[in-house]
């Protein structure tokens, strides 16, 4: 029992990491962006040739990865997303949808569609409360943590998060205060796409990586975005810990049902809660 | 020093704005009014680069402006203040101003110093989330708000709309305060107010501008705008 | 209370100002246009090809309803493709190998199943619809992948043959063509038939602005569910006549990947159209049965087209048909009549 | 004369904001009541609450001795409520007759036979005669295959009138009808709710008081979420209240 918690824990941080930049996406250009499979891909496929190909260490593969996908998140928010800003969302769902499309496809064309093994970059293990713990999965729960305090802080502290909060009310009035809002939103895009890479980073050693990786993670995160409301930064927390609880708990007794546990969780939230996008 | 000249202005299918002109001289308060969906708050809005016009030029210091962005304008002196008393709810009073003092690059201490000049009591809120403020201090908020860097013509849409009498007054005396400190173009249909303060007043009806009103003594002018509105 | 206080007099005449406007509506000759299309079509490429253009073509008619008509963008429609394949083949498997009955059980398989989801489904719009759809078919296409694995034999798939009754063989290219081309002309001559009626007004209002036709008395949520249930049985419709033609179902026939085809199709086509979801199926099928020889990078291919047709082409080929029509041939017969 | 609508304590909060703060009030059969107030006076929230917008804070509604507090707008429709939008709201990429099918295939009873709603066309010679009826009476039947977003702003006002009459109102609210129209077609909608103000209860929100006053039995005024005043229009103007809420403290000889 002790193992399921931690196991949760870790799924409920992975969750976390990825779901965050759905989420702020949403809450800023309310839009659902599900070009993010595809960034948090390239970049596991980034950090595996580091560490695979040129043999280089696992935390320096884990920047240069996180480095790499800022251009690209940049390029996809300015061209593809920020063109059809205004329009009508089915659009840009299309639109994501495609780069998407294309990303899987390029991995495809430099990686090949088969799929690559990682091994825990650490491998030692820490016995807490009877069970023996990877330190690696310890290290990717208190980073969650961290990540969720430094982004409260963020938004608390720094005049960038404060209008980034503004915005989320009034886009109108930020930009009538002289900001150009625009700028911002690119930030909080990369930002959500930088997080998702750390969070694939952290989840690659366990996982299989292969070409379509994104599109099952991304599903998981959207019904925790759904759970957690959109935009809330709070919720979403919670609600990634809660649905990693819940596929932890269900995969003990159930171990193919984890993922369709967290649809009808979904599902059960949407009957009570409908949302409009 | 702002001059509008023959503005046409659309929204979506209909033609809101016909041929308007105005002008705005320096340190004036000039009061716009006319009925509900005569093209007041299309008018504020075109001018601060919300909407785009299809015709017609936006002057600004010998500059034409008509195509510059919200915040463009913000840095050439312009402050909007919208209908809708939208202020950023989920952040405190305190740091509503630091936004703005931040994008103007204003020490927040001499913005705040500005705003405690027009209305002390704010200080008292400075911690609330501006989302339970009242009406009336969400509308001071955001005039105070608009003053913060160094403007030089406001656009206020209807300040008092909604608000208590007691609070009208107060409103009606910050406007007063800042009379000769900047120019104002504000939307009103409280005609006692427009009545006090305005140096000039513009009617628009129906999208069109139908007439001036160069001076508040002339009484008879007010007189008849009783029966446009 | 119950009489009608605006027109008192029923026999009030009226003008005549619908008398010289619609061209009026003629399914027969409809139907018989797309009946032509295709027989003609058939020579030039094989029995077979045809066959399974035309199963596609109903399917990016159901994906219509939804999308074009009613404004719910779905990335999970081959969920219920999915659902009617394999209604049909475990039907024939495991219970009994009359062709008919099994498309039957098919359809009705991917009914029900729509119908259910639908319930949670259909409060959704926008980009939520789609990434429900997805979530859902992802879990449809898990589930026939290991859970059920003892019935559908996961990865692998099982054969499908149906007996025969009577002369009739579904294991015979003809045969297959002729059934599958009724079923089009059945299926087209149905939504025809709904979407010009209040209910097709119903749900394009339903697009354009849902809170004014709940003004307008209707429980939008119940024609939602309708045109959700009714899209999804005619996806189960395909799939189960796909089953037949390949004498074959494994788990591709649910694969969340391929929402992407019927997507296209429907945009290139023209979204909003029943002869729009028609062309752009035939258009997607050619592209993928001939020119993806050629497209060594498919995946590349699709999403490329799907951006240029996001940015540069939204009307879709009949969308330019249809312009090309009002603005050049339409005036040119009215004008006559108008004075 | 009897009370169709009957609103008890109605509230509305938004947030810390009152919108619409503990109203009571009444509708009488076959009458026209004129609700005006200045902007933000919470005219259309009350309206909102009638029509089922959005549920009350507190209070009740009963519409004929039923409450309806609770009920979505599509059943308050069938029972007879409905209303017009403040910003114009027909179906823009239909032809003007086509806006009018939906609310004209319940015109006699609730429901037409589900076959004729699935599967006859919507040019069936009854529905097009019932669509056009209502065009007539509005005055737009010579534009019945034009596209709606090809009408100007007052016809699309027109239209949408038309619509809530081909519905058959029981109570037919009316949220500021002439706002942003022309002299011209301001007088034709005038003309148009004398005309229709024998056969239906109609209850008006106006910001300006001059057009409607000759139309109305009955003004009410509302300031800050709360009726100041109601009764007959000539008094209601008179009262000191509503003169120092509608035209500031100044008084007018």
């Amino acid at each position: 029992m002790h193992y399921t918690i931690f196991y949760g824990l870790t799924i409920g941080a992975i969750l976390y990491f990825i779901s965050i930049g759905l989420s702020l996406t949403f809450g800023t250009m309310r839009v659902i962006n599900f070009a993010h499979t595809i960034t948090y891909t390239i970049g596991v496929y980034i950090l595996i040739t580091f560490v695979i190909f040129f043999k280089w260490s696992f935390p320096v593969g884990a920047v240069l990865a996180i480095l790499a996908i800022i251009p690209i998140a940049y390029v996809i928010e300015r061209f593809i997303i920020r063109r059809l800003y205004g329009d009508s969302l089915d659009y840009t769902f299309i639109a994501t949808f495609a780069v998407a499309l294309i990303g899987v496809d390029l991995i495809k064309w430099i990686w090949g569609p088969a799929p690559y093994p990682l091994s825990d970059p650490i491998g030692k293990y820490l016995i807490l409360f009877d069970v023996s713990l990877p330190i690696y999965r310890v290290l990717m729960v208190i980073s969650a943590i961290l990540l969720f305090i430094l982004l409260h802080l963020f938004f608390k502290m720094t005049i960038v998060g404060k209008i980034i909060i503004a915005a989320l009310d009034d886009k109108d009035g930020v930009r009538c205060l002289g900001i150009n809002v625009d700028k911002y939103f690119s930030l909080v895009f990369v930002m959500g796409s930088a997080l998702a890479v750390l969070g694939g980073i952290f989840y690659a050693p366990i996982s299989s990586i292969h070409p379509y990786m994104g599109l099952a993670i991304l599903l998981l995160c959207f019904a925790v975005v759904i759970v957690g409301g959109m935009g809330n930064l709070k919720g979403t927390f919670l609600s990634a810990f809660a649905l990693g609880m819940l596929m932890a708990l269900t995969a003990r007794y159930w171990p193919q049902g984890a993922e369709t546990m967290v649809f009808i969780a979904m599902a059960v939230v949407l009957i009570f809660r409908p949302i409009d996008i | 020093m702002l001059e509008i000249r023959n503005l046409d202005v659309s929204y979506g299918y209909a033609k809101v704005l016909h041929d308007v002109s105005l002008n705005i001289k320096t340190g004036e308060m000039v009061f716009l009014i006319g009925r509900n969906g005569a093209g007041k708050t299309t008018l504020l809005k075109t001018i601060i680069g919300l909407l785009q016009p299809q015709k017609g030029s936006i002057v600004y210091a010998g500059k034409e402006i008509s195509n510059l962005s919200p915040e463009r304008l913000y840095l050439q002196g312009f402050r909007y203040v919208g209908q809708e008393k939208k202020v950023f709810g989920n952040l405190t009073v305190q740091e509503n101003i630091e936004i703005a003092a931040f994008a103007s690059g204003e020490p927040m201490d001499v913005s705040l110093k500005k705003i405690t000049s027009i209305y002390p009591k704010i200080k008292d809120f400075l911690k609330t989330k501006a989302g339970q403020l009242s009406g009336g201090q969400r509308q001071i908020l955001l005039v105070g708000r608009a003053l913060v860097g160094e403007p030089k013509l406001l656009l206020i849409d209807e300040p008092t709309q909604g608000l208590a009498a007691i609070v009208i007054e107060e409103i009606i005396h910050i406007l007063d305060s800042l009379k000769k400190q900047v120019s104002a173009l504000i939307v009103e249909q409280n005609l006692s107010l427009v009545k006090q303060l305005s140096d000039r007043i513009f009617l628009l009806k129906e999208g069109k501008m139908v007439r001036e009103i160069i001076s508040k003594s002339e009484e008879s002018g007010i007189q008849d705008l009783e029966g446009y509105l | 209370m119950g009489q009608d206080k605006l027109f008192p007099a029923q026999n009030a005449e009226l003008p005549g100002a619908f008398e010289n406007i619609t061209l009026k509506e003629n399914h027969a000759v409809e139907i018989l246009a797309i009946a032509v299309f295709f027989l003609l079509v058939t020579p030039l490429l094989s029995v077979h090809r045809v066959t399974d253009f035309m199963i596609f073509c109903i399917f990016a008619m159901s994906f219509d309803m939804l999308y074009g008509y009613m404004g719910r963008l779905s990335f999970g429609q081959m969920l219920y493709l999915g659902t009617g394949a394999y209604g049909c083949g475990l039907f024939i498997k495991y219970i009994n190998g009359n062709p008919l009955l099994a498309i039957f059980a098919g359809v009705a398989f991917a009914g029900l199943l729509a119908m259910l989801l639908g319930l949670i489904i259909v409060r959704t719009t926008g980009a939520c619809f789609a990434l429900i759809n997805l979530a859902f078919n992802h879990i449809g296409f898990f589930l026939v992948l290991s859970p059920l694995r003892s019935i559908t034999r996961g990865e692998d798939g099982f054969g499908v043959s149906a007996s025969q009754i009577g002369s009739l063989n579904f294991g015979s290219r003809p045969i297959m063509y002729g059934a599958v081309f009724l079923s089009l002309l059945l299926v087209f001559y149905f939504l025809r038939r709904l979407t010009s009626a209040p209910y097709g007004i119903m749900i394009r209002s339903i697009k354009e602005d849902e809170t004014r036709v709940r003004f307008l008395g209707y429980n939008t949520f119940l024609y939602k569910w309708l045109t959700f249930a009714l899209a999804g049985t005619i996806a189960g419709l395909a799939g189960a006549l796909t089953a037949l033609n390949y004498n074959y179902v494994n788990p591709n026939a649910m694969d969340v990947h391929s929402n992407v085809g019927v997507v296209f199709a429907c945009l290139i086509g023209g979204a909003g159209n029943l002869y729009g979801a028609i062309l752009g199926g035939v258009i997607y099928m050619l592209i993928s049965n001939f020119l993806a020889i050629y497209i060594y990078r498919w995946e590349m291919f699709l999403g490329f087209s799907l951006l240029i047709i996001v940015f540069r082409f939204r009307m879709g080929v009949w969308g330019y048909i249809q312009r090309f029509w009002v603005h050049k041939l339409i005036p040119r017969f009215t004008k006559k009549e108008a004075i | 004369m009897s009370e169709i609508l009957v609103a008890d304590r109605l509230s509305k909060h938004f947030g810390g904001l009152i919108a619409v703060n503990k109203v009571n009030f009444s509708i009488m059969a076959d009458e026209v009541t004129g609700i005006i107030g200045p902007n933000g006076s919470g005219k259309t929230t009350l309206f909102n609450l009638i029509s089922g917008f959005f549920p009350p804070t507190e209070g009740r509604i009963t519409f004929f001795d039923n409450e309806i507090t609770h009920i979505p707008p599509y059943e308050r429709v069938i029972k007879g409520i409905v209303r017009t939008f403040q910003l114009v709201s027909v179906f823009n990429s239909m032809t003007v007759w086509e806006n009018l099918v939906l609310s004209s295939i319940r015109f006699k009873e609730k429901h037409v036979s589900l076959r004729k709603f699935f599967f006859s066309s919507a040019k069936d010679k009854e529905i097009k005669e019932n669509c056009l009826r209502a065009l007539k009476l509005v005055g737009l039947q010579s534009n019945a295959q034009a596209l709606t977003s090809e009408l100007s702003y007052g016809s699309k006002r027109m239209l949408e009138i038309g619509i809530a009459l081909s519905l058959n109102p029981k109570l037919l609210l009316l949220d500021e009808p002439l706002a942003g129209l022309s002299d011209g077609e301001i007088s034709e909608v005038i003309d148009l709710l004398k005309q229709i103000k024998k056969n239906f209860t109609l209850v008006i929100i106006e910001h300006k008081i001059s057009k409607i006053i000759n139309l109305v039995d009955r003004l009410c005024v509302m300031n800050e979420g709360s009726f100041i005043c109601e009764g007959n229009p000539d008094d209601a103007l008179c009262n000191p209240v509503v003169r120092e809420c509608y035209w500031g403290k100044r008084e007018i000889s």
